[in-house]
């Protein structure tokens, strides 16, 4: 059967040129980087090249970034390092209401602890209000964490004007930057960034790693201790392979970002555009044109749930993700949707599909010629449907 | 994830529809939880003839609301009110757990069916 | 030039089998074992088969197993996690002064968090002594960490009895099994261990990925905050090619160890003999016999210093490590070899063989061969060897 | 790690050894941290005549020991006084930053060779 993958800000597939470096680096180059012999300083090499290849693709100084196990690790890092290098166990944290869980749970966990948490609110597009921000801080805020762009309905965040305001009051500003560097340029002075999250897999990089960038002079405190790898700021034997991946990753994405995302934009737009089209009852969540990831489709199919849809797509071969609580894990669907306003019922139809460098036309012809049908048999079966079109 | 059982009752459900003017109908889940299962139950004597359901869910969901209408079509009330969540997860070979306890309520959306049967019979 | 590499405890090439899978996962399998998709359930079948190979290894049940990022992180979690589970913030920590710095060093900082840390001693031989951990055993005691062989001079510690007594104490009792797991027999049951620390890239196994096992009812508080993955016990997109290639590996070192180990005290003997035999004032560090790795070779060679050794051994193509101050990027020379009563002076001149799976005779005697003329030469310059001379 | 020139040195130290009854001997660091430096002087009027030395150390210890008595042989006491741990590090394109304070001792050691011959001449 055949295989269409539009689930890409899940994760990507590794580019046949990292995967080749990487091997290398797993069978014939595999020093540990902290040895001093050849093997070791080969291994050094290759990782400092891969650090500045990192920090190359968001206008960063090669010291400022330090490697960690994947964006998770990076979020948790950036929240967990501030609130650990405060003079004081306590203080003010802000969050935007659609950051990721790697953010949002450190920041529970962190209001846990005693620190306060504000919640800054989403508008229907799922876009952060400036003014919210102005509002939201206080003479006691340490960190504002805001996503650069959503994963799941793609709204990309005004950052540099947060960054303004923020730099303004003096707290700390991370990033999480998971799912927009290699995509969108994205430059950590425009932007007036002090941290910022990477992940490689979401980039045909590996899994498993991703970076911190920590601008000079913001002090966090380290989440690992043990070896003194990263400058003490990370320890454990480095993924040197992973690394080096990540970094030619880095050098690939920069190289074909501009092209890539106007092919992808036309792609989205196409899907968007035709499920609408093709379909009644059709919410499109996220903001359109230039305030969109150029590789996110999600719309929410009113009175079909989304792991039926997903289930559906599969059978056929279509590899997509849905907001739905039955995908999360959890019982409420996605908090993302719900903040930008959607009701329950809605959030748990929705799908996303996330384009990638493989992805062509025929791909999405393919998609709209069955959801349609499938939508169609699950709405059949719904008794939401029923009511809805009996109350018509 | 599901069992290959669950997957052929979600592609092809069995009795998936509404029966007009039903004996009984049952309704378990809403819509906040991501699950609404309908059963409509027509009973003659103490058989139940006829069966179908409306199903709002994820695939256990449908599959449970498929299995379970195959389970007691043409079985006694009694019959249909020994069927429990339990075995229904059974009768598909097992349900991921988290499954287990948010989208396995077709044997109660059945037992809430008969319950609607035995409230209008009351009635009349 | 013909490279030996000897350094097989700082990290081992990835296995070309592993390596195969690994780019598979990478390239071809990549779904995101969350995902529920076809892509999704594939990388999630392979990352439990993964989960029970390792568990294979150790004797574990798999739902006993969770992936890290490395040992390194595996220790962090036991220790930090065994004390963010404690109702109390506070208690007593025991660990031994042979210990790596993953595990010291987290202790440490626990410690200045106002945790109480007892510091077991060593005899000269690199082992814990059984009545030292009975007598540093308190009522507040809640963790006791005991490493299974040391990194650096081989000793294997007499876990199963330290086990013993902990279990009827009550602490819970962590294991660093970095340098032992895939090497000689580990068996969870039979050592009494509640926490087992693991990793992969010393067993021909990918860097960046490890495990921590936990037994069933320990309750450990997480690190990484995030997505619900590993049963939310660490978060984090898997790393799924990672994983599967630990898991590879588990499987290949339970399949050869037997036959690996005797081959590899064979060539770790004739080394150590052969060196003690061609060069005088050598001392041999850790114990001899079934008491040592069966790939460790560590021998202090007075009157010169470490790094000379390892920078000369490096220009004939040969790849050890030291205990020098010079190579661990501190001050202070080896801390094992100071616990084991070394004089600074003598740790200083220590070097480290650790054999692999590749060694063969031949390599063994090409450092026998070379090794008398570098200690030679770097003695001839040395001003200590000169007044131990005239000493005499 | 190293620069190619600390390498060189490192191989092909000059003026290893030591001088019997050299006119000045200077001492540096201590086994505790791994590097003692020796340096023998002979001197000539004002001219440094002959120069060796002997170290226990690493990579940078040994390098820079070996190019503080090349920069200096035949030079002036003057000049060898102008010679700094600094400039022996940019003579050899360089240190690794954690050996600039901790193996980087050569310069100090010439100088305490320099005034040991000061210390026997003034007593003489
Ligand atoms: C916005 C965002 N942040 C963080 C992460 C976590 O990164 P990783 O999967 O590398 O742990 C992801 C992806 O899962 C993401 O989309
Ligand atoms: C005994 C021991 N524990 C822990 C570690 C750390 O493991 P990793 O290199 O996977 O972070 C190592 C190796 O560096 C080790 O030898």
């Amino acid at each position: 059967m055949r295989k269409i993958y539009l689930d890409h800000s899940a994760t990507t597939p590794v580019d046949e040129e990292v995967a080749e470096i990487i091997r290398i680096y797993y069978t014939e180059k595999y020093g540990n980087p902290s040895s001093i012999h050849s093997f070791g300083r080969e291994a050094k090499k290759a990782l400092e090249e891969a650090r500045l290849r990192v920090a190359s693709l968001i206008g960063a100084k090669p010291e400022e970034i330090i490697f960690t196990s994947g964006g998770t690790e990076a979020d948790n890092l950036a929240i967990l390092g501030v609130a650990g290098a405060g003079q004081s166990k306590g203080g003010h944290l802000i969050i935007s209401a659609i950051e990721h869980h790697a953010v949002l749970e450190t920041a529970e966990y962190l209001a846990k602890m005693g620190y306060e948490l504000t919640i800054l609110p989403v508008n229907a597009e799922g876009i952060v209000e400036l003014d919210s921000v102005g509002k939201a801080l206080r003479p006691d805020t340490i960190l504002v964490s805001v996503m650069h762009a959503n994963n799941e309905v793609g709204a990309i965040q005004p950052i540099e004007e947060i960054g303004r305001i923020v730099r303004e009051h003096g707290a700390v500003f991370h990033v999480d930057a998971v799912q927009t560097v290699g995509k969108i340029p994205v430059d950590v002075e425009k932007l007036g960034v002090d941290l910022l999250t990477m992940s490689a897999h979401k980039i045909y990089g590996p899994k498993g790693v991703g970076a911190l960038y920590i601008r000079k002079g913001v002090r966090i405190s380290s989440l690992l201790h043990g070896g003194s790898q990263e400058k003490k700021r990370r320890s454990g034997t480095e993924n040197t392979p992973g690394i080096i991946g990540f970094g030619k990753a880095c050098q690939l994405a920069a190289q074909r970002m501009t092209e890539e995302a106007e092919k992808l934009k036309k792609l989205r737009d196409m899907l968007l555009n035709g499920i609408v089209e093709r379909i009644d009852c059709v919410k499109i969540n996220g903001p359109l044109g230039d305030l969109r990831l150029p590789n996110n489709v999600n719309v929410s199919i009113n009175f079909v749930e989304g792991e039926s849809l997903l289930l559906s797509l599969d059978m056929l071969g279509i590899a997509a993700s849905s907001g739905s609580a039955c995908t999360s894990g959890s019982l409420d669907p996605s908090h993302v949707l719900l903040a930008m306003g959607l009701s329950h019922e809605v959030a748990h139809g929705s799908l996303r599909f996330s384009l990638g460098r493989q992805n062509t036309v025929e791909d999405i012809d393919h998609v709209l010629e069955h959801l349609p049908e499938i939508v169609e048999r699950l709405r059949a079966m719904s008794p939401l449907y029923h009511q809805a079109a009996k109350k018509k | 994830m599901y069992s290959e059982k669950v997957m052929d009752h979600f592609t092809n459900p069995r009795n998936v529809g509404e029966i007009a003017d039903a004996d009984g109908v049952g309704e378990m889940g809403n819509p906040q939880c991501g699950d609404i299962m309908r059963i409509y139950v027509d009973i003659e004597g103490d058989i139940i003839k006829d069966i179908k359901f409306k199903t709002f869910g994820c695939g256990a969901a449908v599959a449970t609301s498929s299995i379970v209408t195959e389970m007691v079509k043409g079985k006694t009330i009694t019959e249909a009110l020994e069927v429990s969540n339990k075995t229904v997860a059974e009768a598909l070979g097992g349900l991921p757990p988290l499954k287990m306890h948010c989208s396995n309520l077709a044997a109660d959306a059945l037992h809430a069916a008969i319950k609607d049967y035995f409230a209008k019979n009351i009635k009349e």
